[in-house]
């Protein structure tokens, strides 16, 4: 087992990793940026190291500087959380080069996945169905012309570097096609420095869902069911659960041996997840794949009992899994809310400042996860994202009724937040009976706010 | 106004949990201020606990420098002039080229912006850092072969 | 100035809960400063939510009377010489002794220690309750056959 | 179901049964003392009613007011939570004739079960072992003296209608029973205005084992397994936790089944709990049953996924349990500290006053009941428990390190509290071990205090 890790991150998955290693009895370095210097999780850590000023790009995404701190503590092992470097296969191999191991899957695995394009090959190579599109880079607007008429309007322009909706349009003729290609173009070079398209068959009214995947070095790999992540705004996961309320038990018996499949096509090892979309009750499509620990992981863990990065760390270490597909019987329904600081009234503009009042709910079947506190001064620099509440209960009835006491409980002020929103959502009769898409949010948004 | 005056004006801003205090007659002024205090910090209360569960050396081992990269100036009293150099990267502080060498600079050596001071080892790129400031160097802050962070201050240089 | 006018000027402040204060009179200037409160209980929040499972009368539908059981002295502004007699228990206002029948008392009406203002019902007994107090009843206000809590203030009396 | 419940009640207690509440869609009418007018759980209520001042024979043990509330704001049952009035039958019978129902047992089984006499004459009816003793009140010293030379000495003293401690004395010989006697008797009376006292044969080194009980009015009695709260300090729990490290399945299997037996016999409904001395690893006695929901709750909801809580309200509804004993399968370790206001380095010595800084632990694994929060004012006139901070976790290993981590991270000041001791206790090895009996702590803190 490693004697030292450094948690190349910041914020709640800093000290979600924290508290795993603390539990192993593995010291701990802790990175942090100027901006972060008064964190008060970092007083966990067994040792902090400043790595730079508070933008990311010279601090929290600068990979020399980690894997330097990395070596003056003499960690021997880096855990990169999500974000940031987590999904940089130059930066597995930069740590591993160094002697420092990368918690997580080998890069070739990273890249194979990583990247759209092959990762779609992989999924017919594995007989995994994929949404019909481009089969490659667009060539040209006239090449894309060509498919999209193939496929059928509407088409979805996907950005090969792509994540968190940059660089995604929906086009529904050629005009509006060639328009879109140039805008998703410039976004995608900006954001991934990739101008690289393709073009999909738009699913309409999809679920998005999606496998937690475990493998360990000797070719054990265990799927931990699904986690439902419909519930999203721009392509923002704002509600997670487990397990779907939208599945049969046919079609989600078939995506947990789907990613399986890709899993073991692709050498896949540590965590990971497959991310489909599902329409209707039967038909799916593999999307895309996330080589590192998500930000809704937790509730996997609750319905489950696994806890996913001493997983990782075990996986990492060399360790076996220790359990077999048998062992998992997940039990109840878990939820997670996010709550970002935003305000959902002024166009989830992002509202930073000190957390003057921070009254979180507890009690039975709740699980929090966060790193501030009263006094806690949001940084404008990073993610808004302030806490993660989780509820954990016998039936999704039950998991429903807890989250809305906890969040008419949750009291954070002035800090504008999500809960507002949150609490409407667990009102609405169509999240309720589970009746819900990826667009359902945007849609019963545009109607209200 | 003597000493004891101000002592109990002192006393007085404590007691009273004044901020400032400014005081003119004809030809005398004092003015006294305290820090302002922001939230629950002032509150005294057992520290965060030291991490009990396995052998560690405490949090924050490397000292923490308050001053950002770069050379800046320096806030305490008795340095009031002088300027700090700081560490623009995380690595190994080498204050000589090689072991056994004289070091780059030490107290009292005169140095201009250009003028490389030490060697900062990381990911086994061994960089050399110039003073960025014209002066003498006052104190060498950094110890060799010792580690350093971001930010760190590494000497303090009296500006010319 | 001296350091005892100093000193009341910050007793005046402390007691009044003061920023700040300037004064100047010819070449003498004092300025003096506490600290802005910060912290929990001075921001403006948005409050505990409405409870939306449920349907629901809101929280502390009775008014919550700022005074303890007994009678004792308004605080307000406007009722500064008036004593408010409270309630001793938890039950239900009754005016006057049945349906129909004339108030105990009313607005204008003298009292005594010993004379019976009201009735509170709880767990079917009828519990008359004394003024308490010497005086002239200013105001009623408890309403009959409402609800009444501990500490609740019943009337208000000018006393003798 | 009810439509409206009182909650008699303060603190943590009081919190917990209006989150059941909520979750359950039942109004909910919340008293208050004038010292705990500010507290902030009582804006979850739908209503609140003020019933006296701060002293609680004033306020929470002033059946007559808490019932004139019940009547004014139209609720037709009540839960008195643990403390207080919670185990009189009197007020049970009250709150009935008023047409409230009492969420808790029937008086009569309150009754039979509250008066140490006549539960030991249960268990001996129901073939359950009790601790040799007196079999009855002591007469007279003389009467005394011969009862303890027959069951030889050391014997203890207990108040019969005692409870945490007061009225208890261990004696071991002749001369400290008369002296000793004498103090319980006077104890007792001013306790509890009852100086009756019986004599037990000291069990040496025990472990205290408490069976949960719940039995609805059709007849379904279910055990949900054991708590161990063997972590004591002058009979005060201090940590509890289930399964019981000390126990092995047979003897488990017993007191279980002892349980249920005396539960049938007393014709007990609702939730209770049966308390054991445990000797050596076989030899067990029935000792008394708690009429009530107990502060450990939780650690049972952990481990079988059941809701106390919900439960009570459900079989005072006349609700059937909705399980039977086979659908009980307790999964993990679940341990509790309380957390107390006091400061262990000073004779345990209340500490009231403001929490300028309450920042509780949380992840994967984590409940905390609290009521307190920063900028809570603790008032010396209550219970100085200010939290119950509980870990649940696959095996006892791992909750013991999940707590570990947890106490550490726990940052309360500048309230003196017990956390400190936890962290201590925690890294014994007679804890880790789960090697440890009732006056372990005592005989410890007498060596480190």
């Amino acid at each position: 087992m490693f004697e030292r890790i450094l948690i190349a991150n910041r914020g709640e998955i800093a000290l979600r990793v924290l508290r795993a290693c603390r539990e192993m009895g593995i010291e701990t370095v802790c990175v942090f940026s100027e901006e972060d210097r008064d964190a008060s999780y970092l007083k966990l850590a067994n040792r902090t190291v400043c790595i730079g000023p508070g933008a990311a790009r010279e601090s929290y995404l600068k990979s020399d500087r980690i894997i330097a701190a990395a070596e003056i503590a003499n960690a021997d092992a880096l855990h990169p959380g999500y974000g940031f470097l987590a999904e940089s296969a130059a930066f597995a191999d930069k740590c591993r080069e160094s002697n420092i191991e990368f918690i997580g899957p080998t890069a070739e695995a990273m890249r194979q996945l990583g990247d759209k394009a092959s990762a779609r090959e992989l999924a017919k190579k594995s007989k995994v169905p994929t949404v019909p599109g481009s089969d490659g880079l667009i060539e040209s607007p006239d090449d894309a012309a060509a498919t999209a008429r193939k496929l059928g309007y509407p088409v979805m322009i996907k950005a090969t570097a792509g994540g968190g909706g940059r660089g995604m349009r929906i086009a529904r003729n050629d005009a509006e096609l060639r328009t879109f290609l140039e805008q998703s173009e410039r976004e995608s070079k900006a954001a991934f420095n990739d101008g690289g398209l393709y073009l999909e068959k738009y699913v309409e009214r999809p679920r998005h869902v999606e496998v937690q995947i475990v493998a360990d070095h000797s070719g054990h790999v265990v799927h931990l069911h699904e986690r439902d992540c419909s519930m999203q705004r721009r392509y923002q996961k704002l509600i997670e659960e487990s397990p779907s309320p939208g599945l049969d038990a046919r079609t989600r018996d078939d995506l947990c041996k789907s990613a399986i499949r890709l899993c073991k096509a692709a050498g896949y090892t540590n965590a990971g997840t497959f991310e489909f979309l599902v329409a209707g009750k039967r038909e799916y499509y593999f999307i895309e794949a996330n080589t590192r620990i998500q930000v809704e992981h937790p509730v996997t863990e609750l319905v489950t009992g696994i806890d996913l990065i001493k997983t990782q760390i075990r996986i990492a270490a060399g360790e076996p899994l220790g359990f077999a597909q048998k062992d998992i019987k997940p039990v109840g329904a878990a939820i997670e809310c996010r709550i970002n600081a935003e305000d959902p009234a002024n166009g989830f503009r992002p509202s930073a400042g000190t957390i003057a009042r921070f009254r979180p709910p507890g009690g039975f079947g709740v699980r929090l996860d966060t790193h501030v506190h009263e006094g806690y001064r949001i940084s404008p620099k990073y993610d808004s994202m302030i806490a993660k509440l989780l509820v954990h209960r016998a039936t999704r009835e039950e998991a429903i009724a807890c989250m809305r006491r906890c969040l008419d409980e949750f009291d954070v002020a002035p800090t504008k937040t999500t809960i507002g929103l949150h609490r409407q959502i667990f009102q609405m009769d169509a999240f309720v009976n589970g009746e819900f898409d990826t667009g359902f949010l945007e849609r019963t948004l545009a109607g209200n706010f | 106004m003597d000493i004891e005056q101000v002592r109990e004006l002192v006393q007085l801003m404590v007691d009273n949990d004044l901020l400032s205090i400014s005081l003119r007659n004809g030809t005398e002024q004092i003015t006294l201020r305290r820090p302002e205090r922001t939230g629950p910090p002032h509150v005294s209360y057992e520290p965060m606990p030291a991490i009990h569960s396995m052998p560690v050396h405490p949090a924050s081992a490397l000292p923490l420098p308050p001053a950002p990269a770069g050379s800046k100036p320096v806030e305490t009293e008795a340095d009031a002039h002088l300027v700090a150099i700081t560490s623009p990267m995380v690595g190994t502080f080498y204050g000589s080229s090689h072991p056994g060498s004289p070091p780059f600079v030490h107290s009292g050596t005169a140095v201009t912006p250009d003028k490389v001071v030490c060697i900062i080892e990381a990911m086994k790129v061994f960089n050399e850092i110039p003073a960025d400031v014209s002066g003498t160097i006052e104190k060498v802050l950094a110890v060799n072969e010792q580690p350093v962070e971001f930010g760190q201050r590494l000497f303090l240089v009296r500006p010319h």
